[in-house]
């Protein structure tokens, strides 16, 4: 006969050191292990949506920015996908080879964030996320060196992108694709991948099944991990993504180690996609020319992206004004977290902590 | 007889220490403080029995009462819900006190009344090593025997509060 | 050709190899001038207590600075660099800032148990100080127990670390403290029967004994003992709360633990405690397994306390680079460890020592003979308990970690929708 | 009887006296205390008020073997550790069935 005890309610956020952000999860625990998971979102509420439908669709562009502030690039170029989709504008190719580079330099910096940050949810002492850090820094150099920011790019634009390349953005790309980020991902590998601790964490945590993921409409790692080879880049190709040769990474358990194990394989494909994509890069414009106040015609379009957490999708209708008549994001953030109370219930604290790194969510974009 | 000041001095402090505790742990009003008057109750016993020259039993006092009965004690306390944490009394508090301040009063008679045979010889120097020679020598068998009975405390304990089933991993009908 | 130098020196005050010399001709100074003998026994303990003391609060105050540095270094960053030379100010900075910081307090909080918290957290670790050996003629309390007065000492500090949990009224401090409870009761056995070994060898509590018998012995106890050591290394620092073990005050998960609600100078007690706690299971380390003061002749030219500094040291970036490294253990993993692996190890480790003294001792030959024979017999079991344990008993998954699979191309299983109806039937869980 | 305040010599029966009064704390605790917890606690300082009173005579009496007395000690504690693991088991599992510590309700011999 177990002891007879209450559940305690303990408040995980919005002041959390590990939240990754204003989020707050709301545990009822009974000892260590979690009964129950209430999830609270909403701190970070911008109503960007909104405000979109009062600018124009190119001041629209660092709404973006400010979602997914961890893959600027990714937000800039899924919906400058949907407004092109929207007015029909064709792109140059050498605007789509350099979308295609810079949304995968974004993936390779925003899980190298996810990867720090899953480790040091797993109680290692800043180590691994400064080591992350560095690389991810190696990648935001280059973009400040083409467009002069590091986080908000605000670097896509509707029928291109903002800046053509300087002449010194080639073979610093060189450098970090052939060289240092080989290097890095083969410390990770011996690191962070082959550690006892870690797997003992984080194995057998946080389980999605393949039925919950796909009911659920879980994406990107997500899905993956869960054991289901599913890619936007494969299944909807956009840029030119059909002409590149990658594989996708999938996992065996749906558990926390296969999604950090599959954001390190996807920073290698990603890698590969780079190098391929350098080596077809074709001259040329980098930008269509398309009215500042661009006016699409009256519809609606939407269209995906596989950005870093998932996909990432931007539904807009337009009645043929210079603004967006709505302006939808489907962010993978929030549909990735939604399956949280199942991942966590009957788990310790410690395990939720780690399940929710492996989540891999970012707040801006959860509560845009 | 102890002649040494320091030490006589020492006595009386570390007397009233523990007496105060003592007196603490009966009168606070929450068990938690209780327990932590306890083991500062240990922690001033374990001094007196350093200025009786007996050092080891006085590190093991801190060991194991200090360091694990009272920890031990705090675990049951944690254990049991936040309404019996209280450290009231029961019915019995006057008979009890009555009853306690006779038994003071015999063993303080008796004490003054008995003709000790005190003995004038010096403070034992060190006792670890001749202790470990009584135990192993002319107290072997009851040194076997409590070996024995903290074999037994250790498996009744476990048998007392084992779980008949594991906890449910998962709480249906949410 | 050095004897006749060392001749200068070796006896005088200015014998900086030997401190003992300048209290020795202090207390001589005393005596001549009819101080009794209380007083003298006072004044030498309290001057020993003031240079044991006044080295742990300048520990305190490096060690926050080594420790920021070694691991920034660990962290590919340079750690406190700007104020001072090298950054060495900035941990008076803090201090300072510590102390002009409001000390708030819970209102619901018992004021007594809050407020003496930090400070029963702070005495064990200087405590412990006392017994231990600085040099040949220099150890505060020659304690006969002193390795029990030291377990007894670190025993302490864990119910300080309840009451500071208890004490703050919040959730995550009690977390802490519930976890600090359960580690203890866990990790005080294997501590306690992995020193066993190092006592039976060595034949005494008294540390400065032990030190004598890895002198006599030439070898230090870690050679002697090397798994005794592990465990004892690995234990303490679940005890020390650093980690791997770090699981009372896990900032990733119950924030701060048992210190969430303290703030100020009274957080400040419990941030330098941790690192004079640091120091001193470095300092006992040093002793027990390194041969404390004695580096095999050494000894005799560079002081002893400088040598069993430098070893503390030694220890202590031990401690940092674990903690610099290494992800945290989830509690019942790191009770399992306890209980399923450290303890019968222990055990294991006390049977095989108490063999070998006996061996020892009835056969007659000279330790020159034996203390290689053991030296090799207990390296060798060590090494293959550590390899059977990573080998066989070790998770499937650790064994045989598997890594993603890669498919070319999007390949999705015709799942049978469930709607939304037949989901919340499930109880929400598919 | 009781020692002059510049006398500074300690005797076998204040020693006695102060084992005497632990004793009297520690009955009276364990008696009256409605927590379970609580009477334990009580025969924990009647436990170390006998060992107090050892250790005096291990010290102050004239014996053969005045270690004995230390002995004696060490077996008391031995007993005592044993005795709380028992005593805090059985807290625990008569919570589990009863829900109380309290022993003016633990007033069946069975349950």
């Amino acid at each position: 006969m177990p002891i007879k005890v209450e559940p305690v309610e303990v408040n995980i956020g919005p002041q959390h050191p590990s939240t990754h952000g204003v989020f707050r999860m709301v545990a009822k625990i009974d000892g260590e292990r979690i009964v129950d998971v209430k999830m609270v979102v909403g701190y970070l509420h911008r109503s960007m949506e909104k405000l979109a439908e009062e600018r124009t669709f190119t001041q629209n562009i660092p709404f973006t920015d400010r979602m997914d502030y961890l893959a600027a690039m990714s937000g800039n170029l899924g919906y400058c996908l949907s407004v092109e989709k929207l007015a029909d504008i064709e792109v140059p190719e050498r605007a789509q080879y350099l979308r295609v580079i810079f949304g995968e330099l974004q993936r390779v910096a925003s899980h190298c964030m996810a990867t720090g940050a899953f480790i040091n949810d797993c109680g290692a002492w800043q180590t691994p996320v400064m080591w992350c850090f560095r690389d991810r820094e190696r990648v935001l150099d280059l973009f400040e060196m083409t467009c002069g920011a590091r986080l908000t790019t605000n670097y896509m634009r509707i029928g291109g992108v903002a800046f053509d390349i300087p002449d010194e953005f080639l073979p610093a790309l060189d450098k970090l694709v052939n060289d240092e980020l080989p290097k890095a991902f083969e410390e990770y590998e011996e690191l962070i991948v082959g550690n006892e601790i870690i797997m003992m964490r984080a194995r057998d945590v946080g389980v999605v099944t393949p039925e919950l993921a796909i009911n659920a409409s879980l994406s990107g790692p997500m899905l993956r991990s869960a054991g289901i080879p599913w890619d936007i880049r494969k299944a909807d190709p956009y840029c030119v993504y059909d002409r590149m040769k990658f594989d996708i990474p999938v996992g065996y358990n749906g558990d926390s180690y296969d999604r950090m194990t599959i954001r390190i394989e996807e920073m290698k494909q990603s890698l590969r996609i780079i190098r391929q994509a350098v080596g077809d890069l074709p001259g040329g414009s980098h930008k269509t020319d398309v009215p500042l106040a661009i006016r699409p015609p009256v519809g609606e379009a939407y269209s995906r992206v596989e950005s870093p957490k998932g996909e990432l999708g931007f539904y807009v209708v337009s009645d043929g004004g210079p603004a967006p008549y709505r302006w939808h994001v489907r962010a993978p953030s929030l549909i990735n977290l939604s399956v949280l109370r199942e991942m966590t219930v009957g788990q310790t604290i410690a395990d939720a902590i780690v399940t929710l790194g492996s989540i891999d969510i970012n707040v801006g974009e959860l509560d845009r | 007889m102890i002649a040494e000041n320091g030490i006589v001095i020492a006595f009386w402090l570390l007397a009233a220490t523990t007496i105060g505790c003592a007196l603490m742990v009966a009168a606070v009003r929450e068990l938690v403080q209780a327990v932590l008057f306890l083991a500062l109750t240990f922690v001033g016993a374990a001094g007196m029995y350093i200025v009786l020259s007996a050092d080891f039993v006085a590190v093991v006092q801190v060991l194991i009462y200090a360091g694990a009965v009272s920890v031990l004690m705090t675990f049951a306390v944690m254990l049991t819900p936040a309404a019996d944490r209280r450290n009231s009394e029961t019915v019995f508090q006057v008979p009890a006190l009555v009853l306690a301040g006779l038994v003071l009063a015999v063993l303080v008679f008796v004490t003054l009344d008995t003709d000790w045979a005190i003995s004038d010889r010096a403070a034992f120097s060190a006792t670890a090593a001749s202790l470990g020679e009584a135990f192993l020598k002319p107290y072997v068998v009851p040194f076997e025997v409590a070996s024995v009975l903290l074999m037994v405390a250790m498996i009744g304990a476990i048998v007392l509060t084992q779980e008949d089933e594991p906890p449910p991993r998962r709480q249906e009908g949410e | 050709m050095m004897a006749p130098l060392l001749d200068l020196i070796t006896g005088y005050w200015w014998d900086l190899r030997d401190l003992s010399n300048l209290s020795r001709m202090i207390y001589g100074r005393l005596d001549d001038w009819g101080f009794p003998d209380w007083s003298i026994y006072v004044i030498s303990g309290m001057l020993g207590t003031l240079g044991i003391v006044s080295f742990i609060g300048g520990v305190a105050i490096i060690n926050i600075w080594v420790e920021r540095r070694v691991v920034g270094r660990m962290q590919s960053r340079l750690g406190p660099n700007r104020l001072g030379p090298f950054g060495l100010l900035q941990p008076v900075a803090d201090a300072i800032k510590l102390m002009q910081k409001e000390v708030l307090q819970p209102a619901s909080a018992p004021g007594l148990i809050y407020t003496v918290a930090p400070i029963a957290f702070t005495v064990p670790g200087i405590a412990v100080f006392a017994v231990i050996p600085w040099g040949r003629h220099m150890v505060l309390a020659s304690l006969d127990v002193g390795l029990l007065y030291i377990l007894g000492m670190s025993s302490l500090a864990v119910l300080s670390v309840f009451m500071a949990g208890y004490s703050s009224n919040n959730k995550y401090s009690l977390f802490g403290a519930m976890r600090v409870i359960a580690m203890l009761v866990s990790y005080e056995i294997p501590i306690v029967v992995g020193l066993l070994g190092v006592v039976l060898f060595a034949g005494t509590m008294d540390l400065q004994g032990i030190v004598l018998f890895q002198e006599d012995n030439w070898a230090f106890m870690v050679m002697l003992q090397p798994l005794a050591f592990l465990i004892y290394f690995f234990a303490i620092s679940a005890e020390l709360n650093r980690t791997p073990a770090d699981i009372a005050e896990a900032e990733s998960e119950i924030v701060g633990g048992y210190h969430t609600e303290y703030s100020g100078m009274k957080f400040g007690l419990f941030y330098a405690a941790e690192l004079i706690n640091a120091v001193s299971v470095s300092a006992i380390i040093a002793t027990l397994f390194l041969g404390g003061w004695w580096m095999y002749e050494l000894d005799e030219l560079v002081p002893g306390w400088m040598i069993f500094i430098g070893k503390v040291y030694g220890v202590y970036f031990l401690f940092v680079w674990t903690r610099g490294t290494l992800p945290r253990f989830r509690i019942d993993q790191l009770l399992a460890f306890a209980w399923k692996w450290l303890t019968p190890m222990a055990i294991i480790n006390v049977v095989v020592v108490a063999a070998e003294v006996l061996v020892w001792e009835e056969s007659g030959w000279s330790a020159g003979f034996w203390i290689p024979v053991f030296i090799a017999v207990n390296g060798a079991l060590t090494g293959a308990l550590v390899v059977g344990f990573v080998k066989f008993f070790a998770p499937k998954f650790q064994r045989f970690p598997t890594r993603p699979r890669f498919y070319p191309d999007i390949d999705v299983p015709s799942l049978p929708a469930v709607t939304g109806a037949e989901f919340m039937a499930k109880g929400g869980q598919a | 009887m009781i020692a002059p305040l510049l006398a500074f010599t300690l005797h076998l029966e204040e020693v006695l006296v102060v084992g005497a009064a632990l004793f009297a704390i520690g009955l009276y605790v364990a008696l009256s205390k409605r927590n379970a917890i609580g009477v334990l606690m009580g025969v924990e300082l009647m436990l170390n008020a006998v060992n107090v009173t050892l250790l005096a005579f291990s010290r102050f009496i004239e014996s053969e073997q005045p270690l004995d007395g230390q002995v004696f000690a060490v077996f008391v504690i031995t007993v005592a550790a044993a005795e709380a693991a028992v005593a805090l088991a059985l807290a625990v599992a008569i919570y589990k069935h009863r829900e109380t510590v309290n022993i003016d309700e633990i007033d069946l011999l069975r349950w």
